[in-house]
């Protein structure tokens, strides 16, 4: 796998094919030569962007569809994650985990993401939110403990 | 998901097995809290040994049900969570909002202590 | 799940995929509500055709890709796979169950599929080729005897 | 896919495990055959016990090596296939060009009896 190559999924806005999101990330993950505990990692992250991207994105408008691109090179995946939505500010999200916020039953998602993989972006489209994720194989990066 | 509840000492222990994620086992998550209300039994364990996956709905969730029988003066404890799940309850903080503990005795201990 | 749902999967042609392609097959059969003997039929027939699709399709050249649509509706799961190659005719292919084909070590593609889903068709684009798969629930549908 | 090769009676035994599919799968598979054959052996029996998955290249490479093996007078018999694996033999007729035994002994028996 020396060139970029891109895998493209899109799928309608239902909460139904979260599992099957999750499974196909953590098998690319594992094509791309990740290890066990990194292809969970994956699996988790692009789990919650897509619940993101469904749920705040599309409002779980059937008809509007979720985009979501692994690209592969040699140590690192790339996951682009799209929705039709109207997008929001990543930085004005309350922190979940403050006193007062701890008593609140959602919030974590973003949380999450940033703890499973290296690096994520967001871009803003007009319409639509893309979340941007990066996971580099230990052995090829950076290590874990120094990117996050 | 899959549960089955066991009483010791007259307090619920309910052992969760396989994935707290968004969907049903959220709403089976939430039964097992609701039934116990409604019994009037206050404290409970959740026996996470058997959980191998939870999602950030699934620990919104454990937040949910803590706060429900916190609001009547009861209590929920966690007990023996696993690997990944033991490391996000630790990452969300949620271990510092509900007990959370090595073992079920341990969560038994605890829950009658306070 | 009322209405019918699309879920479109795009690759470069590369059998690194396979298992990943095969897994989200197996994954949506079961969000489909296929038992675990079906899922696992639609998964290998999915394996084959996408096989075919890079392999004679796109003769392995990695600028072209494969699509894969899965479209769910209740009880059925209907799989089109499309390449960019130059086609072929499916009456034309050898029969590999007779006896002097039986010593070659190809040409039992088709034949697992066809065993695999209820329905196979075959349609030529210029260029490309789609097989499309049809699998129906044995409790919603006719039964697996009778079909196949 | 993994193998272990064992030898009974002078005869290689090799247990497969795991999937017999295109790529790598299919080269453990050949190199089995032809270490067997360059050590002059070549009656073999694979021991499909442990293999839960084939695809249409998996099933070629089986008759693949069975064409080298006859060619030089040896034989291929595959014992003990299971579930799907069982099927897709029937299915493709392969079944009636090498033999397949439902057991390890069975097979042994057989290719001894040739
Ligand atoms: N794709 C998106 N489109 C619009 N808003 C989003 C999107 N993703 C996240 N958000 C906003 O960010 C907030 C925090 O998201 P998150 O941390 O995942 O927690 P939760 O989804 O549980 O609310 C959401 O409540 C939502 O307002
Ligand atoms: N997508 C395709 N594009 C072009 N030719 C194809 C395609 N799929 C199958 N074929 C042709 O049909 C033949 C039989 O295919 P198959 O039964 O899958 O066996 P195998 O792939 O092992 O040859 C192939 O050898 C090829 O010539």
């Amino acid at each position: 796998m020396g060139r970029e190559e891109t895998i493209t999924l899109s799928l309608p806005s239902s909460l139904a094919y979260l599992d099957a999101v999750q499974g196909m990330a953590e098998l690319l993950a594992c094509t791309a030569g990740f290890d066990e505990e990194a292809r969970l990692d994956v699996g988790l992250a692009v789990r919650e962007g897509a619940i993101n991207a469904i749920k705040h994105g599309n409002r779980l408008d059937p008809a509007k569809s979720v985009c979501i691109e692994f690209r592969l090179t040699a140590g690192v995946l790339k996951i682009a994650i799209r929705d039709e939505g109207a997008g929001f500010e990543p930085q004005l999200t309350p922190d979940p985990t403050t006193p007062e916020n701890l008593w609140r039953s959602s919030g974590r998602g973003l949380l999450l993401i940033r703890s499973l993989v290296n690096e994520v972006h967001f871009r803003r489209h007009d319409p639509g939110m893309e979340l941007i994720l990066i996971k580099s194989r230990p052995a090829d990066g950076q290590r874990d403990e120094e990117a996050s | 998901m899959s549960h089955q509840v066991d009483y010791r000492d007259g307090i619920a222990v309910t052992r969760l097995t396989g994935r707290i994620t968004v969907g049903n086992a959220l709403d089976d998550v939430r039964e097992v809290v609701e039934e116990e209300i409604a019994a009037g039994r206050l404290r409970v364990v959740f026996d996470l040994g058997g959980v191998n996956f939870v999602d950030s709905a699934g620990l919104g969730e454990l937040v949910a049900c803590h706060r429900s029988l916190d609001k009547l003066g009861g209590r929920l404890v966690l007990a023996a969570p696993r690997g990944k799940v033991r490391d996000l309850l630790e990452l969300t903080r949620i271990g510092e909002l509900l007990s959370v503990c090595a073992t079920v005795d341990e969560a038994l201990q605890r829950i009658v202590e306070d």
